[in-house]
């Protein structure tokens, strides 16, 4: 018995005769296929909606499509391509992929390359219209495209109208919060103001700090982002060149973000609080908090403040009802964008500093295993997805931003409900968007960095300690790629 | 201390009786035997002693407290029993020492204790073995070892001796009586082996289906059964029994009359009986003029002999059609009766031969309960005293 | 069939075993030792690097290799007191410590619970379902359970530095328990002891069960008190039962990942097993089969003490 | 010689001295030890029953509590939702991977308890060359983590590891999506637990039973299905209870073996995770659908329990 | 079919020899006894005739073939074990079925035999009990009747009666012999019953230490023993044995001395010789006279009677010194001899008394090698021939 590799390529079974870069032949055909589309639960349960619009789209009526409600989890997700796609399995041919993780796939050849096997005008779309943070999380190394983006997700911040009312802010407030970020300055005491002012409310500004990779992704790479710091020095570095770029966590941008947090925590009182912040408005839960269980006391009306997904916004703006418990503030919940620590002209690097909002969200990639016929009909159904009709369409089935900046300016998307609301705030946060630096050791990266900023959150580590422990184990994993 | 006492003792399982109102009172350094038919419950009323099993009813005293409810090990009972039941994760030395550990006694004397079990059941030397490795026998004598190195104020073996051979048990045997009367415990002991029962106990208990039916010293029970049971089971090879009637002249049954006043024991003609003479008061007549009475003599032909090395098992028929049955247990076989003569004795299959019966021995019961009516007809001449007497005053 | 030797005998009856073990077990651990002969690779098509003999082992073992760990393998070591450092971050020393308490822990409950359900009593069969359900909680569930009362502004078990709950006023957590190693940890334990007590208390209850009950008589007339009847009887005679649970508890501990995933993660508390499972999601294969191969290693070491006591006990 | 002097510390028998009630209680108590141990009975277990329920209690709190409403959870519900435990068969058909989990379970644990019953036998039983190294070897196998396999079996079950025999080369089929990958891995890694279990029951079994049954006309595997296993019942039943429960919860090959569709023979915990979005986690749901996906494990732990505690009765063997 | 032959058979365990170099030629049809004392090998010899145990040396043959290494279920053997060793899960009737059932028997049959079998253990209506629900001695009977309802070549039963009482072993005696004619089978049977071996048995085999001692019917077991073991284990109680050398005269001991001429038995004077008395051969001399020799008179003391019922077992004191040790079972005793009397003798504790032996009926055997000598100096005076010839012919 011997694994189809063998030994001598490294005991690996190297897919060797996949070809991820021929090109496919997109004529239309006849012929009855359907195709697998792994999914996830939220698709899977809009099945019938999601397949009506793509047929509303254009999609032939030969082509099935065989959705598969893949795990929402992501890491479990991920474990599940790498199992089909390294094990050379045919099905499914068309996945849906976090653009956190698509390029360690791409690195690996393990995606059908676009940009290569796709007509010029399908790729020439997504480079041209496509939110660009987006697009750039689904390039190789290359240049070349592997993944077409299929929904952005920014987060924001979520706000109760009211209680800020009751700390003397009004609407005029409110709609200028809504497009203009303010500073964490700012919106601390903005916080803790509300926070005076409403005293049955225990928490003033909820977020994620929890060890994990949120924390590393997200709402650090946020905080960090907009005092002007990077892990890896300026945008260009984001997806390399592993070893060849600088690692930038020591550096004053970066650890005032960390002092700004534990202000934010921990009071003015701290050690390392940094001047001008407000301090006490955050919980210590944050430090163990993922998004959703930060979710629950803003949602049960217990914080001021709250940054989170858009899923989120669905449940928050909706009307209180029977059927979502008396839940939910409706026309009180404000959005803003992320507030920012220093404006991008003080931002030590290019594309930093400002309001910034980590960018999130999943591509289409596509299977090189699977036949022809499998890939002439998932070119057919990526086309599809590209229609404007069928973005602003799932944007209202499943709330799925659309992956255009224009559409959502448009009018068909105001007019979904609740979120419609407050695309002004998206747009911004997907103007600034900034994507995690994902690279094939991204994820003992990011591993580590939500360790040690969390541990510096705590007071476990000072932050300048937190950080140069962070630095030598980035520079490490760099230099072992 | 030791004197043990059942009062209206009953145990019933789901639908059988076990134990059924026994009554029983044992003094202090009694050695009783329970004997009885397989079934009968003597393990049982064992078990309640040593407070295994709770009666249903009843009440059972140990000295002089009620220990109906206590728990055995409050009871200051050892016990034999029956499956043996060694410890199979222990070796001999700890099955044997197992009580005195755990009362705490110190080393020297647990091991002093124990070599002298070893000895007295032999089984020196075999301290380290495992139960798994030893023969049944061997076993055996473990769990007696078990039981004896303890000093409880009542022992308890239910079949001790069953798996040993003869020399062995007749050894144990003696070394028992021993114990008893160094200890003076009372011992309370079941047994299948009647001479056993008959050369160790003060006292026999027979029970049968679950019921007390005589507890009376070995003798005594043998010489002069309660009823019908008893005297069946007592004895072995058991007595003969024939059916019968009381008429003016004695008993009457198919093939052998005894004459006798009836008066004398107190019974009234008419009465239906059963006689009952055990194998060795029948005796071969060699020369009959030596029977004073001829219409004492019995004409039999031998059928089947039985050589038994010490004496000769010869079963009579009675009448033509009698066919010895081996198998008929009951004991009433109205053509036929078991003899047992000495081993030496001239007599072959099919002989035809005169047997007379001693009537000092001769037995009758009422038929219907059961009830021993009077044991031997005529005193034996030896003891010759005033016979007849106590039947009068009934009369 | 009958008339073959012993031997023949034990090894036909062994064939199915060995055959399903040798296809699904042996031959995958091969495989993956040979994996464990090779560099990481993260790019390009093949799975791993070139032949790099042992080295994955000495990496592992001269702490070269943490980098690509969420965690470091060993706990760095000073020639100070207490010798030991950062003993939380390091995966064996979490590992070694999560095997011994929760094994202890189990142990002694879960013979607690076997003694309960031993007994006769009304209602017995609700109460032993009520015993050993926790068993059967899915590790998911059994993670979700516990995280939400650990969860703040969620669970009642903790509280917030104003306002601390009991176990936060005792000491034992502080109010953010599930992020900081030494208590999570301690929580992962008790969620883990919670489960698993279950499994132990089955085996140990099978154990007595299989007792010839009339041992029992025979101590009870020799005078044997309910505890010395345990002691001599009930215990020596479930102790190979016992060591066989504690044998397994204790292998399943020292692979513990599941609960820890779900209530804490990785980064958290690192566990062996951990190492394994992110090294291999990474996708850094050479190291995690290494750190598999290494984590079996210590097992058996660990496993030996158990060994020693079987051959002892004759098994 | 210490004389053994039957109730010692057995206290008078007078019963109404002047005391309250829980003087009385304490002297009856030290009259009646088994007092004592009833009540010290029904502490301990009381405290076993509120330590395990309470979680499952609080499962049905979170149940019951409305996804949204769950922050700050005391110890009652926030609300009474019972309408969930149809929400979440409306969401994810829970009955379907229930079915699935069952099916894989009763199959493994089948599997599992025939192949340990034969090696539990050789091992209790047999003297052999090579046993102990076999052991060893066998136990050596659960030492490594689930990860360990994963790969290699794979490929093993997706068709894509060949197989030479001479000339020809065949590849194994795929059978990714069907029981096989899992029942086959799961036998496979929960065996050795099963084996060792089987191993010191059958080996309790006295030769006797054994030999009577071969007299009587058995092979010794006759011996071994008629007489060893039922006798030993419980370790039987709680291996295959351990196994059942194993496979029925487990997730790593579950997970991985197929694509997460219920009709692809996905397990219980697959169906678990599917409420769970990216971000958003609906509790309530996720509780009673573990509340309902135990129930099944409920009912097998009740029959089970009937052999388990079947025990050996009293002597009926004479050793 | 069913002889049953060991050839050179041993069996050792780690440091125990349990059978040793064992010769047994069992032919088919034959009810043989295995005897011999607690742990002797008895039940390991019968399972190496089952198959249950390998031996370790030597071969085994049943019917023609070599079985030693043949499976239990294809020797066609049916067995009852010492230890019972009834199935604890199934009720009796499944468990006396348990061998048809295997053999698919159909159901009716399986029926008709068990109600047969149940009626001759007495244990009809206890079909649905369990075992543990039952008494020992009820136990056991299922272990037979496991064990009759198949219809094997050989029969192996090892202590079936142990348990029951007499009178229930007397019947399943009987019972066992029926069958054992019906059938024709061979069976093999270990008893500690000296009764039972004498009464059942066409041969009687008496292990020792694992090595066999004489295998012979029961009657020239009793009267010739093949050496001091077999003469002492067989009989109960146990044959006298006086140590001490034949001088020309005849033997001479402590205190006793037998005159008669070496030459004629064919030994040598000055050898050393143990004398063998079996306690019915003692005779009391009621009248001095009727005693032809004097010399021949031996004057005794009375010690401990006991009664059995049916005989009293008489203790002599043949010197001052001497001590009844009821314990000593070695048997050889210079000065003390065991008399059995009829229970009528008159006779009491310490009376003088003059007993004299039936010289027909002394045994001499080698001291040295326990090899017997001669079985009686002076032939029987009924069975009288010509004493001496031989003897005379060999000097
Ligand atoms: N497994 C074993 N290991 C060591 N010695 C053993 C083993 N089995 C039996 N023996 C020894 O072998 C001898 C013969 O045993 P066996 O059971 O044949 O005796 P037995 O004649 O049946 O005795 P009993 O009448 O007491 O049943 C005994 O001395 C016993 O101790
Ligand atoms: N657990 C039980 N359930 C039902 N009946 C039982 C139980 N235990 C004993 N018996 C019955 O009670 C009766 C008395 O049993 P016990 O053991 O006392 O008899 P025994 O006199 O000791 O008999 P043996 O001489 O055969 O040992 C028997 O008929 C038996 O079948
Ligand atoms: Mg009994
Ligand atoms: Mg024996």
């Amino acid at each position: 018995i011997s694994t189809g590799g063998g030994d001598d390529n490294g005991g690996g079974n190297g897919d060797t005769d996949t070809d991820t870069d021929t090109p496919i032949n997109t004529e239309e055909s006849t012929e009855e296929i359907t195709l697998q589309w792994a999914a996830d639960t939220r698709v899977a349960d809009a099945e019938e909606d999601v397949v009506q619009a793509l047929r509303d789209a254009g999609l032939p009526e030969n082509i099935d499509i065989d959705i598969l409600a893949g795990s929402q989890v992501t890491d479990n997700r991920q474990a599940q391509y790498q199992q089909w796609l390294s094990g050379g399995r045919s099905e499914p041919t068309l996945l849906m992929m976090d653009s956190g993780w698509t390029i360690p796939f791409i690195a690996r050849n393990q995606l059908q390359n676009l940009s290569q096997s796709l007509p010029e005008e399908l790729t020439s779309t997504i480079e041209e219209e496509y939110f660009e943070a987006s697009v750039s999380t689904a390039k190789g190394s290359n240049g070349d495209l592997y993944g077409q983006p299929l929904f952005p997700d920014f987060p924001t911040v979520q706000y109760r109208k009211d209680l800020l009312r009751n700390a003397g802010y009004t609407d005029e407030d409110f709609s200028t919060w809504a497009t203009e970020s303010m500073s964490w300055e700012d919106f601390s005491r903005v916080t803790k103001e509300a926070l005076d002012a409403n005293p049955d409310i225990e928490n003033g500004f909820t977020f994620q700090a929890n060890v994990y990779e949120g924390l590393s992704c997200c709402d650090f790479n946020e905080f960090m982002t907009s005092y002007g710091g990077a892990y890896f020095g300026g945008r260009e570095n984001l997806f390399g060149p592993i070893g060849d770029r600088p690692i930038t966590v020591e550096e004053e941008p970066v650890i005032n973000a960390i002092r700004m947090v534990r202000t934010l925590i921990h009071g003015e009182d701290d050690e390392y609080a940094l001047d001008g912040i407000t301090g006490g408005i955050s919980p210590e839960a944050v430090l163990q908090w993922t998004e959703d269980p930060s979710r629950q006391p803003f949602t049960t009306g217990n914080a001021v403040m709250h940054r989170n997904w858009p899923y989120s916004i669905v449940i928050n703006g909706a009307e209180p009802s029977e059927e979502n418990d008396q839940t939910g503030f409706g026309e009180d919940l404000g959005v803003m964008p992320i507030p920012y620590g220093v404006t991008e002209d003080e931002a030590m690097y290019e594309g930093t500093g400002g309001p910034v909002a980590a960018l999130g969200g999943w591509h289409m990639t596509m299977n090189p295993n699977s036949s022809d016929a499998q890939k002439q009909a998932a070119v057919q159904v990526l086309r599809t997805m590209q229609s404007e009709q069928f973005q602003l369409d799932m944007f209202r089935i499943i709330g799925w931003i659309p992956p255009r900046p224009s559409l959502l300016e448009s009018d068909q998307a105001a007019e979904v409900p609740i979120i419609g609301r407050y695309l002004d705030a998206l747009k911004v946060a997907g103007e600034n968007a900034i994507p995690r630096p994902v690279t094939v050791v991204w994820p003992q990266q990011s591993g580590r960095i939500s360790q040690e900023v969390n541990a510096a959150f705590a007071q476990e580590k000072s932050p300048e300690q937190a950080m140069s422990d962070l630095a030598s184990q980035l520079e490490q994993i760099e230099q072992n790629a | 201390m030791g004197d043990v006492t059942l009062e209206h003792v009953s145990k019933h399982y789901d639908d059988v009786t076990a134990v059924d109102d026994m009554n029983l009172d044992i003094e202090d350094g009694e050695f009783i035997c329970l004997v009885g038919p397989s079934g009968c419950g003597k393990s049982t009323t064992m078990e309640m002693i040593a407070g295994l099993t709770i009666p249903s009813e009843g009440k059972v005293f140990i000295g002089d407290r009620e220990v109906t409810n206590l728990p055995p090990k409050d009871r200051g009972v050892a016990m034999v029993f029956q499956n043996i039941a060694l410890f199979p994760h222990m070796d001999v030395y700890d099955n044997i020492s197992f009580g005195l550990r755990l009362r705490n006694y110190d080393k020297e004397e647990i091991e002093r204790r124990v070599e002298r079990a070893a000895e007295i059941v032999q089984l020196q030397g075999m301290l380290e073995r495992m139960p798994d490795e030893m023969s049944g026998g061997q076993r055996q004598r473990v769990a007696i070892a078990r039981a004896i190195v303890r000093n409880p104020g009542v022992f308890l073996m239910d079949e001790p001796l069953a798996n040993l051979d003869a020399k062995l048990r007749v050894h144990m045997r003696t070394e028992l009586q021993r114990l008893h009367k160094e200890l003076d415990t009372t011992i309370i002991y079941v047994t299948h082996d009647q001479a056993e029962a008959m050369t160790m106990s003060d006292r026999i208990a027979v029970i049968d289906s679950g019921q007390l039916q005589q507890i009376d010293p070995p003798l005594v029970c043998y010489n002069e059964p309660a009823n019908l049971f008893v005297a069946g089971f007592i004895g072995s090879p058991s007595m003969n029994f024939l059916d019968g009637e009381v008429t003016a002249d004695g008993f009457s049954s198919t093939n052998i009359d005894v004459e006798f006043d009836p008066a004398d024991l107190g019974i009234e003609a008419g009465t239906d009986v059963t006689m009952g003479i055990r194998p060795e008061d029948v005796y071969l007549v060699d020369d009959e003029a030596l029977v004073s009475n001829p219409s004492r003599r019995i004409d039999a032909v031998t059928d089947v002999l039985e050589p038994m090395g010490d004496e000769i098992f010869v079963y009579l028929k009675l009448s033509e059609s009698a066919e010895t049955d081996l198998e008929d247990t009951s004991g009433v076989a109205n053509d036929q009766l078991l003899m047992s003569v000495a081993p030496d004795t001239d007599i072959e299959e099919d002989e035809d031969v005169t047997v007379v019966l001693d009537r000092s021995r001769v037995h009758l019961f009422d038929t219907a309960t059961g009830e021993a009516i009077s044991h031997g007809i005529e005193t034996a001449v030896q003891t010759s005293g005033a016979p007849g007497t106590e039947a009068e005053s009934d009369d | 069939m009958e008339s073959l030797s012993e031997t023949q005998f034990a090894y036909l009856l062994l064939t199915p075993a060995l055959v399903l073990l040798g296809v699904i077990a042996v031959y995958p651990l091969v495989s993956t030792f040979s994996m464990s002969l090779f560099a990481d690779r993260l790019t390009g098509t093949a799975r791993l690097g070139e032949f790099v003999g042992l080295q994955n082992y000495v990496d592992l073992f001269t702490g070269a290799r943490n980098y690509a760990l969420p965690s470091q393998f060993l706990p760095t070591f000073t020639s100070e007191f207490p010798f030991v450092t950062n003993i939380y971050s390091s995966a064996l020393a979490v590992t070694l410590i999560f095997t011994v308490f929760s094994v202890l822990f189990e142990t002694l409950i879960g013979f607690g619970q076997a003694l309960i359900l031993d007994q006769d009593f009304r209602g017995r069969r609700w109460v032993r379902v009520a015993i050993i359900i926790p068993w059967a909680v899915p590790i998911v569930i059994q993670g979700m359970i516990w995280y939400l009362m650990f969860q703040p502004n969620i669970g009642f078990l903790v509280g917030t530095s104003e306002n601390p709950a009991l176990l936060n006023q005792l000491g034992l957590i502080g109010t953010t328990p599930l992020r900081n190693t030494a208590d999570a940890l301690f929580l992962i334990i008790v969620a883990d002891v919670w489960k698993t007590s279950a499994f132990m208390a089955l085996l140990i209850l099978a154990g007595m069960q299989s007792i010839d009950r009339s041992l029992y008589d025979v101590a009870k007339v020799a005078g044997a008190s309910r505890w010395q009847q345990f002691k001599l009887i009930t215990f020596p005679l479930i102790l190979p039962t016992v060591l066989v649970a504690m044998l397994f508890r204790t292998i399943d501990a020292m692979r513990v990942y599941g609960i820890i995933q779900t209530m804490a993660g990785c980064q958290t508390v690192p566990s062996l097993s951990c190492l394994v499972v992110t090294t291999f999601n990474t996708p850094l294969y050479g190291t995690s089969a290494t750190v598999a191969f290494v984590t079996a290693g210590i097992i058996a070491v660990v496993v030996s003490v158990y060994i020693v006591n079987f051959a002892s006990e004759g098994i | 010689m210490a004389s053994e002097t039957p109730g010692a510390g057995i206290g008078s028998d007078d019963p109404d001295t002047e005391q309250g009630p829980l003087g009385r209680w304490v002297d009856s108590a030290i009259k009646n030890p088994d007092r004592v141990y009833r009540a010290m009975f029904y502490v301990a277990m009381l405290f076993f029953l509120v330590t395990t329920l309470f979680p499952f209690y609080w499962l049905l709190v979170l149940a019951l509590t409305p996804n949204n409403l769950i922050a700050n959870m005391g110890l009652v519900p926030k609300g009474f939702n019972p309408e969930v435990f149809i929400a979440m068969f409306e969401r994810v058909p829970f009955h379907l991977y229930m079915f699935n989990s069952f099916v894989l379970g009763i199959t493994t644990t089948v599997l599992v308890l025939l192949i340990a019953s034969l090696a539990g036998y050789v091992f209790g039983r047999l003297r052999f060359p090579g046993k102990g190294v076999l052991m060893l070897g066998i136990l050596a196998i659960s030492y490594f983590p689930p990860a360990a396999f994963l790969i290699p079996l794979f490929e093993l079950f997706t068709g894509n590891t060949a197989i030479s025999i001479g000339m020809v080369t065949i590849s194994t089929p795929d059978l990714f999506n069907t029981p096989a990958p899992m029942v086959f891995p799961f036998s496979a890694l929960f065996l050795p637990l099963s084996i060792f279990i089987l191993t010191t029951f059958y080996g309790q079994i006295p030769d006797g039973l054994e030999d009577a049954a071969r007299v009587e006309g058995t092979t010794r595997l006759g011996a071994l299905f008629r007489v060893i296993v039922p006798l030993s019942a419980p370790g039987v039943a709680t291996a295959g209870v351990l196994t059942f429960i194993s496979v029925y919860n487990e997730f790593f090959f579950s997970f991985l073996m197929n694509n997460g569709e219920a009709d692809s023979w996905a397990p219980i915990v697959a169906g678990i995770l599917k409420y769970q979005g990216q971000f958003d986690t609906p509790y309530n749901l996720m509780a009673a659908a573990s509340i309902v996906g135990v129930l099944p494990v409920a009912i097998l732990v009740i029959i089970a329990q009937e052999r388990i505690v079947s025990g050996l009765t009293a002597g009926a063997l004479k050793e």
